[in-house]
């Protein structure tokens, strides 16, 4: 184990795949000579020369769909898209193209590509660079979708896409490139398609992915040390596919659950989870499950607007409140217990 | 196709193409000051000079000439076939067909060698036959077949063969420039002779991938040939009309792309224009070649093509690719009438041969429909059916039990 | 009335919208010389000639781009995108402008253009060209989204759709254009945001939008006639605006629901639906919400593979049947009625 | 900027700029062979030569050059003020300055009408400045205060004014351009008389986005002049690394679009070279300005820039426009030391003004965040805070109702 940042982890974990196989090479925007708009790249071009880190033009699709195509004749290109909000220009090429290549041509040619991308939300940048839109991937078949929260996860999740011969889609955000956490020292990919149970407990689920991962872990902490409560917290890690086994096992246990995102509400990502769990669940659900989501608006800049359309951790504390007091007027109602 | 050693004879006329060499002054000349109000075609080449005296032909010659005509017609039948099969139902979907562009993909493809790729829009069934699949494969696709190119999950629009490296068959118009551009990348980065050719439409030069890809591909100094096949036609729209600088070839200069416009009625013509096209792009550079050519009926089989004046229509009649060479074959003295026969009849027998191995081939089993899901299985995968619940039916729990 | 098609009810209010207002204009690939790709533009170049009827080059993004730059100077641009599928390649433009420009700004510039494009699946186009992507403007705050099933539908939204001053994406689709029904005569727009109760009932809400509200409602009428059933069915028309109390509304009445869709089942449109009712009708829902949607893979071609990832009429029969019983073992077991 | 009707004194030199008529030949000798590998400023026109003659300047004319010098200075102390507030945190996400670039800016604005629009990209303070939008508004913008040009809804990249016709300011590389291209259109269709100015930099010429907008102007004869700020770098990358054709005004011929390049260090220059293009679009033919410019810092504040060599960082120095034309203006007499001094301290205390009324501007309420959800009200929007619930908890049902 060594404590590290989430940045030193995909940092690290890029040179090491890089290294172990000479297919893998890096495609983006300023991730040469500029060393990433986040670093995430640092020092990489220095080692590895200018053939396997390429700076690429300001052509998203371009630059994506040559990636596509050189991961089907069998090289593993793990390209940078800024930030997901200009992945909206590649979307052709990867879900039109990347998603699609695999089965419409009869599994006759692979697409070992991995594209990196950070979401975001709170760095103040307005409403072209502040969007969560990692449902625009999590909805297609063919994709794989990973969103690591931890240094760890980013590691080994990144090492299984990159290992992994179908496109992935690998969410990062920019408020944890600075987070620290213990990184194994082995390289052992994690599964995709799995959720994690970071957190155990009896009373509540509360379910979240990359950023919002940290939130609920905060939450849940919180709410131990202020009102005894006993939460089960669920990072999802894995949008495409979702694990939903994990998740109705957890809520069948805890009767309510709570989802915690940071994209938009309608139509966002825990709309799936919340119709997941009411489905596979239904029986034993005590509560309807909340969803805490961001504003249905375009992100203000300015800092006060901004701050109150994004999901904080009061807000998920409010809701983990109200749904247990739903839980406990509907067990009074019904009388169970 | 894969031409043998031979080369073709080579008429002075035939080399008469547009370049544009990059880094050279442009010569005024070159390029008609009307060209942006008139029709596309002025700007081509002027057609070869019949050929006056009756040169003797090597039979290596008469072969290869007379394998051009045959794969021509292969193709002209193929899709005589496709029509009527999918006015009979037999395929569905879109079917763009190759009819008047026989000479272009026959000319194109010969320059390639065998380990070459090739990337194509949906306008590929002449292509996927040119490249060397067995024509049963390709109509055995359009029907939707198990034995068909890409096993019946692509259909007119989507085919692919790996072991021909016909990479597809894209319905995004302009989807397989950015791919093309790549695999030409993963060629460079291990150090391959092989180029990858890209061809595309002329109403497709105006989509952004067209400028993102060239220029990557001059920047990175990519082995590719772009082609655009210049039908003067997408859909009803024209060339005048879709593209400001019509002269399409003339596209290259924008990222230093050495290019060339050809006739692409002339399989021959365009065979040496690829073949230009080719060695530049194995000696590290990206090339765009345009090849005027003919879409003698509607953008798709269904599509009537009345936006078409009649005398534009008469005109196609003169400007058939397939009637042409088979004529200047016969005036040449290259094949004589019962030659001619006899190519048809087997071409004929071939294309018959094709539909009903097309028939014959079993449709894909519902079973299968998660065959191609993911190349690296992956937990809690979805592979189910439309009509099947998420979670299956449970008991209901105690009441009693853990609430 | 008038009885006529789907495809002339759309002709017919482009042509009398443009008669109204000379800010009306259209755009789009092949509207003109071709008369649209499905001939819903038919003979309106003939009469409003080349200025207000503009082909366009294949270039999604420029054209449409274009079109909501001449919205913000007061146009009333109507683009036609040929296909949904080809719509990825604007998506930049219209999530990330379109859809920005009027909050981002502070109000000072309005974009009253309209986009329509078709989806489809079942006409054998394979994988690029069947692709049901509304989720990717139904998610969108500051979007409008509307899904009419039928020709007066079609001409009321689209009345409301021009005269709107927001960007509203206009969904049809390629197996309604030939489908007939009775269209009044006056032009009053349709309430973007509202769903319509299209039969009413007391045994289940069947929910469907656009293709799948006519499944929804043959399904009733079959299962009236052959089981006597009593199904309420419900198009949504709005996606966004998507109509909660409506729907809610339905299914507190109903205490059970299946929502049909011809989109990709996780994180498709029909996610929202149903985490909505079983959160807003928690308390009176009796079987889980069942969803009834596409097969998850790329489309396949061939026909014998498409029908069977396409949800049909029978798959969403059984589905009402299930969830029926589901209903009745419920009450069974705990008692009810 | 708005220039009265007096017209700059015009030396030679500066007409020599580099010009691309379309359909004209092309001059081999304006083009120098080595220009792929060498800086693009080398191909940029000679700088003009130091004015010997002490010609006499009329009063208007030394008030016209005194203004221009005074907006070029507002524009640097406005951004280093910028800057300053940002690495205080007053002012938060992205902030791109227009430092060494404020002689282009305001060279380029002085040729437009009030009534004419202007799109630009996210390096945009100096531009909504010249275009006479008080510095008060463009500061409370970056302070993200109700005050701002877009009430502190867009910040540092989307500064938008509808008054002064600035019509954003856009984050998205490229986005602007197919909108200033509709916006072009929609003068057409009125048949006004305005024209469209839409900016971006040199690494944007690279994305679909150019390429599909400068064809659509072209084909339609719409009024637009599209203005490449090439600062030879995007972010950390070079024009020759981003750009094939690193001449960047010569991709207009893709489009038989009209092109130049102009010295962007020399606001005359670029004013001469603004109304020229201008004047084409008013007469209803887009046009391409490439103006050579210097990015002094960072891309944005945050960025140190150590991918530049020292060498070129002082180069730099010798490439400041505020310093080189203010320099020439005291050496050819047209302002002394005192009003220098003056200028720079009437400046200063505008800058301080600006930045006080930011500071003292409230910041939005967010009772106000959902007041631009939709221009056109409408049923079922949804206007919830994160915390609140889609449905307000209701009281249970009794059991026996209904079931
Ligand atoms: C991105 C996209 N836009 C539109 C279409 C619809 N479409 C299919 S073919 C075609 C015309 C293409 O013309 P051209 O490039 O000249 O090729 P041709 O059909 O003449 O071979 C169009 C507009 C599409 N398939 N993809
Ligand atoms: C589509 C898109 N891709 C990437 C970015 C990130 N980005 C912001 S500015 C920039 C460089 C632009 O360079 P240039 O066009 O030369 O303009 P300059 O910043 O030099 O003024 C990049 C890559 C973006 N904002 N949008
Ligand atoms: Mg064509
Ligand atoms: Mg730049």
């Amino acid at each position: 184990m060594t404590t590290m940042t989430f940045r030193q982890a995909l940092q690290e974990t890029l040179r090491a795949e890089m290294l172990r196989d000479e297919n893998v090479l890096l495609l983006g925007e300023e991730i040469g000579v500029f060393e990433g708009s986040y670093k995430i790249t640092a020092g990489l071009l220095a080692e590895f020369g200018e053939k396997r880190v390429r700076d690429t033009p300001i052509a998203e699709e371009g630059f994506t769909g040559a990636a596509i195509g050189a991961a089907m004749l069998g090289l593993r290109p793990v390209v940078e898209i800024m930030t997901i909000n200009f992945s909206l220009l590649a979307l052709d090429q990867i879900v039109n193209h990347a998603a699609k290549i695999y089965g419409m041509f009869g599994g006759q040619a692979k697409v070992p590509i991995v594209i990196r991308t950070p979401g975001g939300g709170g760095q103040q940048l307005g409403a072209t660079h502040s969007q969560n839109i990692e449902l625009y991937y999590a909805f297609v078949p063919g994709l794989k979708v990973v969103a690591p929260s931890t240094p760890a996860d980013a590691k080994s999740l990144l090492i299984a896409a990159i290992r992994d011969d179908d496109p992935v889609l690998f969410l990062e955000n920019l408020a944890l490139y600075n987070t620290k956490g213990d990184v194994p020292d082995d390289d052992t990919p994690a599964e995709i398609g799995r959720a994690a149970v970071t957190r155990t407990g009896r009373d509540l689920t509360l379910i979240g992915y990359s950023r919002m991962a940290h939130v609920a872990a905060q939450v849940a902490d919180q709410l131990a040390a202020s009102d005894g409560l006993d939460i089960e917290v669920i990072d999802l890690r894995s949008l495409r596919p979702l694990d939903r086994p994990t998740i109705i096992e957890s809520v069948k246990k805890t009767h309510a659950a709570v989802v915690v995102e940071d994209d938009w509400l309608t139509y966002g990502i825990g709309a799936e989870v919340a119709a997941t769990i009411s489905d596979g669940a239904f029986d034993y659900l005590d509560a309807p499950v909340r969803r805490v989501a961001m504003a249905e608006v375009p992100l203000p800049y300015s800092k006060s607007l901004e701050t109150a359309a994004l999901p904080s951790v009061d807000d998920v504390i409010n809701a983990v409140h109200q749904t247990l007091d739903a839980v406990g007027r509907r067990h009074q109602k019904v009388g169970h217990d | 196709m894969y031409v043998p050693d031979t080369q073709f004879e080579c008429d002075n006329e035939r080399t008469a193409l547009m370049t544009n060499q990059v880094n050279a002054p442009r010569k005024a000349a070159g390029r008609p000051a009307a060209a942006k109000s008139a029709k596309a075609r002025a700007a081509a080449p002027t057609k070869r000079a019949a050929r006056t005296k009756a040169a003797k032909r090597t039979p290596t010659e008469v072969a290869a000439l007379t394998k051009v005509y045959r794969e021509m017609l292969l193709i002209r039948r193929f899709e005589e076939r496709a029509a009527r099969s999918y006015t009979q139902a037999l395929i569905g979907g879109y079917c763009h067909l190759n009819l008047g562009e026989e000479a272009a993909v026959v000319g194109l493809l010969s320059a390639l060698e065998r380990t070459d790729y090739l990337f194509t829009n949906y306008r590929e069934h002449g292509y996927a036959i040119s490249r060397g699949i067995d024509p049963n494969r390709v109509m055995a696709e359009l029907y939707g077949r198990i034995d068909g190119v890409s096993k019946g999950w692509g259909g007119s629009m989507h085919m692919f063969d790996i072991t021909h490296r016909l990479l597809g068959g894209y319905g995004i118009v302009g989807g397989q420039i950015p791919l093309a551009t790549g695999a030409a990348l993963a060629i460079d980065y291990r150090g391959g002779s092989e180029v990858v050719m890209c061809t595309m439409g002329d109403g497709t030069t105006n989509i952004g991938a067209f400028h993102e890809s060239l220029n990557i591909a001059a920047l990175w100094n990519l082995p590719i040939v772009y082609v655009i096949i210049n039908n003067r036609l997408g859909m009803g729209t024209t060339v005048e009309k879709s593209s400001a600088e019509p002269e399409l070839f003339r596209r290259g200069a924008a990222y230093r792309i050495e290019s060339a416009r050809v006739d692409g009625l002339d399989p021959l013509a365009v065979a040496e224009a690829s073949a230009r096209a080719v060695a530049v792009a194995r000696a590290g550079r990206p090339y765009l070649l345009e090849v005027v050519s003919e879409r003698l009926r509607g953008h798709s089989v269904v599509d009537p093509a009345k936006y078409r004046s009649e005398a534009e229509v008469l005109q196609l009649r003169e400007h058939d690719p397939v009637v042409t060479f088979g004529a200047q074959l016969v005036r040449e003295g290259v094949i004589d009438a019962d030659a001619m026969a006899a190519i048809e009849h087997e071409v004929t027998a071939r294309i018959d041969e094709a539909a009903a191995f097309a028939e014959a081939s079993p449709t894909p089993d519902v079973a299968t429909l998660f065959d191609y899901n993911y190349a690296t299985p992956v937990a809690n995968d979805s592979r189910r059916l439309p009509g099947q619940p998420l979670f299956e039916p449970a008991p209901l729990p105690d009441p009693g039990e853990d609430q």
